[in-house]
């Protein structure tokens, strides 16, 4: 196995990481790296997890690999029952699912994410794809793990939302308490930069990889940047681990949520930048 | 005593006949969702019929919306999402569309429009929803509640019955009298089914009754308007165990909708008179070559790649 | 074929008259008299008629003999579906059930039905069975048919029920048009001694057999009994009918809904009384 | 991090130990119904660990519910019915019961329950039901509440979400992770396992993943406790496609039931110690006898006779 490894292969990693096991965990389609986190996660450390395909919502397939659209029979592989539709939703909003994973075009420091349009309501700049079922799921999911490949753009990371499709910890109309909201919020934010945590309901750096600093990630960011004490280098992926990931995603799928000079970065096992 | 048509014994026709159940300015439900099983030969017989101002409600979907505006169909979108994932991205003739205000955008959540149509399957006024009231979706939605539970007090918010006009479904048997055979994931198949006023449906192949009992009927007669026999009707979208999708068509589609003209062209060369055309221009090759998804993992690849 | 008949044939081929051609039809579990009249309808003069099985909710099923109890797997013979529990409610909730059957220990002029109890509430006299799912879908089915085979009995037809199962045209609370309910109510009324209709929402005497007249009953009945201006005799099964009411039911299920004395009551197909 | 006991990868365990996943005072959710795949097994273990103040909620059924009220196990019966139909009538031990006033009589409706599980499914507060403002059912459910719908002004019933806290549920196959196939009809099977905060199954006979899948599961491991092997496990209801239901027994139970005497001595005939010993009391033979439903249909007749 080649010990050198890519920025996407420690993302996947980075969100396994945030899967426990014996969790519900569900991810929406679309989402290529957190479906290979979830597929990592159950092949590693967390081998009780139940995992919920995102469009499928095949249970527990071991697919031979991973197509580039998520309703794909082939995500079906070795499932041992198919949910229905509605029986994935319900889960969800009777708080029995753990775990969901959420990205953005547009993430906000409270973890509000817009997936449905950039620009006025009316007449969009860019009318991005929608939400899926993020919009209800993310008031009753017990944890939110979100993700954004596209940190280092600057534009992801913003003050506001032009829209918020799905809510993190608190929107203008209020906070989770304040709503009623029984699901827990966003818990963790692994971005193409760092790693966040919430613990005021806002997000907060703590983590890092080898090749970026806190300034970097600070002028990313569009809205005011918060640190933990100790913002710590990333731990690298185990051999264990790397090897899930190539198993899981044998064609780079996770690849096509990142912009080509993302790709490029690469690491050895001890955690230091690989030389091209 | 009249027989109504769903309790009719024979409920097969072509697909124009089909497809002209659907009114201009209907609430339709597309079935599959996705790459995978949309009903596209009667979402092409629409287009080649001039069906306008079509509003379209349902989870995620793909190309059958995008081609749907591109032939500017559809006059309000009510969906969860319309794309192509990290595929191909942003749909093209949409992202145009809502861009210059051609389309209303009333984008939605799968689980209220699930809910929605459950209110109307179980026939009720309305159902209260807990998670819409934190996000801007709310804002698209002037016809939605608030309400108070009259046990915990909490703000829910209520939402009307989705009753659709008419749902389109693509399945994979069917027998004269309307017994569907649909393999999961169902997507939202099965709910539309029972809550829209009229359900047309196309199969890969009409089938005996004992055929489509066996296999097992997802969708019974008696929620049915009318079946049509159209082989391969849910290409380029994917409709196992019989072919895969097919990403190359759907390339072509994302590069021709890049502008009016592209889309015109597509149509063209694409879409009249008939399906047998539409065939005939995929190849028979080409269509052939999407069965052979299932001789390897790595055969499958191939095809997608 | 026995050209002799029996009360309980008369009965179902009454019930099965009252179903239309095209209609959706659910019997209750337990109801032998309206599953026969259903089976007969579908094999005679409604073959375009939903039929769904009271307590396994199988599709148009073609039974070979009709069991002693409604859940059980000879009641799914023929059928090419077997709904769920689920959807056979919700067709009756939002009124695409055209037709249903309901019985009662009592029954009120108005149609009102108590499966329930007789007697107080708290400890009740006599504890009937239950109303099964009659309570709502009373309210929303498109017409009811009701029947006893208790009528002669004096006690089943009251003025008042001393517990409401399900909704006839009117109770205490209001009328149907007053509480919403979009069901049309009970629309005939098939007793082992007459038939009736309901036109203006209470229950009128229209039909007798041969064997019973006004007078009989009048004194059986215990509300006040409206009569039609020509009350007739009714029409005798067909011999297709009779012939499918024995082929429905060969081990006569139907009949232990009655007492002895009233399946003692025999006719001819002139409608003529028989002579034991 | 904790493996939580759903997820838990092997379920399985004995009759005792999974009757004992219900307390007393619980609200009890019993699958299948009328004369058909009643958890009995587990019925009868409830029985001999002599549980008190169930609280057992329901659409229609038979000896499960009269036994268990014959025992004193039952304190509420939110059931929509319980007897024996035609073919035995009035459940004896729940009529005398109810006159007694020793079980508290919360009758309702197969679709309000539904509507209830359903609201418990959903994570709702509540949800409307339009029927039961004509019934005196309304009168016995001081928990209900009325409710205006904010679109049509309609007045409604708010009824709250059942879970209960046990379901007990009899499939046909499962296997150690707790995945279970049932076949249809499944009666509320499917609703009880996705409402209740606990799921206890037993089954006909422990498989193979492998056969299970194959099988179809019906409930997924992740909402399942604990799964136990019990052949026969129905009886005297029917497992079909195993066994038909034992009418004889039946009748046995009915006559017993008329006094507590005849109460007590068929508990002491057939209960302890345990299932091994119940089905020595009925007879290999008898057993037997109930498999042989399918030869012909005046077979079957010939055993319901």
């Amino acid at each position: 196995m080649n010990p050198r490894f890519t920025l996407d292969e420690w993302m996947c990693v980075e969100l396994a990481r945030t899967i426990g096991d014996g969790e519900i965990v569900f991810h929406g389609f679309g989402s290529p790296c957190a479906q290979v986190a979830m597929h990592v996660a159950k092949r590693t450390h967390a081998p009780h997890m139940v995992l919920i395909e995102g469009a499928t919502y095949a249970l527990d397939p071991v697919p031979a690999f991973l197509p580039p659209t998520s309703n794909d029979w082939s995500l079906l592989t070795g499932a041992p029952h198919v949910l229905r539709f509605e029986e994935l939703f319900d889960l969800g909003a009777r708080g029995d699912l753990d775990r969901m994973f959420l990205s953005g075009g547009q993430i906000d420091p409270y973890g509000n994410t817009n997936v449905s349009m950039i620009g006025p309501r009316d007449r969009p700049k860019v009318k991005l794809g929608g939400g899926g079922g993020g919009c209800n799921l993310s008031a009753t999911v017990g944890a939110l793990t979100i993700w954004t490949t596209r940190h280092g753009s600057g534009r992801t990371l913003v003050q506001r939302c032009d829209f918020i499709t799905d809510m993190g910890h608190r929107t203008p109309a209020g906070s989770r308490t304040e709503l009623g909201f029984p699901g827990g919020g966003p818990e963790a934010m692994i971005t193409d930069l760092g790693a966040f945590d919430f613990p005021e309901g806002r997000a907060r750096l703590t983590r890092l990889y080898p090749d970026v600093d806190v300034e970097a990630v600070r002028g990313a960011t569009g809205f005011e940047l918060e640190v933990a004490d100790r913002v710590q280098t990333m731990t690298p992926p185990t051999e264990a681990e790397l090897r899930t990931v190539r198993e899981v995603d044998p064609t780079g799928v996770r690849r096509s949520e990142f912009g080509s000079a993302d790709l490029a970065r690469a690491y050895t096992l001890h955690g230091e930048v690989a030389v091209a | 005593m009249t027989v109504r048509r769903r309790t009719a014994d024979d409920k097969r026709c072509g697909l124009p006949e089909a497809a002209g159940l659907v009114a201009d300015g209907d609430v339709v439900a597309i079935g599959g969702g996705l790459s995978h099983r949309e009903p596209m030969a009667l979402v092409r017989e629409l287009i080649r019929q001039g069906r306008r101002d079509l509003h379209v409600v349902g989870s995620a979907h793909g190309i059958d919306v995008d081609q749907l505006i591109g032939a500017e169909a559809i006059g309000v979108v009510e969906q969860s999402y319309v794309g192509f994932e990290q595929d191909f991205g942003l749909a093209p003739a949409y992202r145009r569309a809502a861009g210059q205000g051609a389309v209303q955008l009333r984008e939605s959540c799968c689980y209220t429009i699930l809910q929605q149509l459950r209110a109307a399957e179980y026939g009720l006024p309305f159902i209260p929803v807990r998670g819409i009231i934190g996000s801007d979706v709310l804002h698209l939605h002037p016809e939605y509640s608030e309400i108070t539970c009259p046990f915990t007090g909490q703000r829910l918010i209520a939402v009307p019955p989705l009753a659709p006009d008419v749902a389109l479904i693509h399945g994979l048997l069917a027998d004269q009298h309307g017994n569907v055979h649909v393999r999961r994931p169902l997507v939202l198949d099965e709910r539309f089914a029972f809550a829209s006023r009229r359900v047309v449906v196309t199969v890969e192949r009409l089938a005996s009754s004992q055929e489509v009992s066996a296999a097992g009927v997802t969708i019974p007669y008696f929620l049915v308007d009318a079946v049509v026999e159209a082989p391969y009707g849910a290409h380029p979208t994917s409709c196992y165990p019989h072919y895969t999708y097919d990403r190359e068509h759907i390339a072509a589609w994302i590069a021709a909708a890049a502008g009016d003209e592209g889309i015109r062209e597509y149509f063209e060369t694409y879409l009249a008179p008939d399906e047998c055309h539409y065939r005939d221009q995929i190849g028979e090759a080409a269509l052939a070559r999407l069965r052979t998804f299932d001789e390897s993992p790595e055969r499958w690849q191939e095809l997608m790649a």
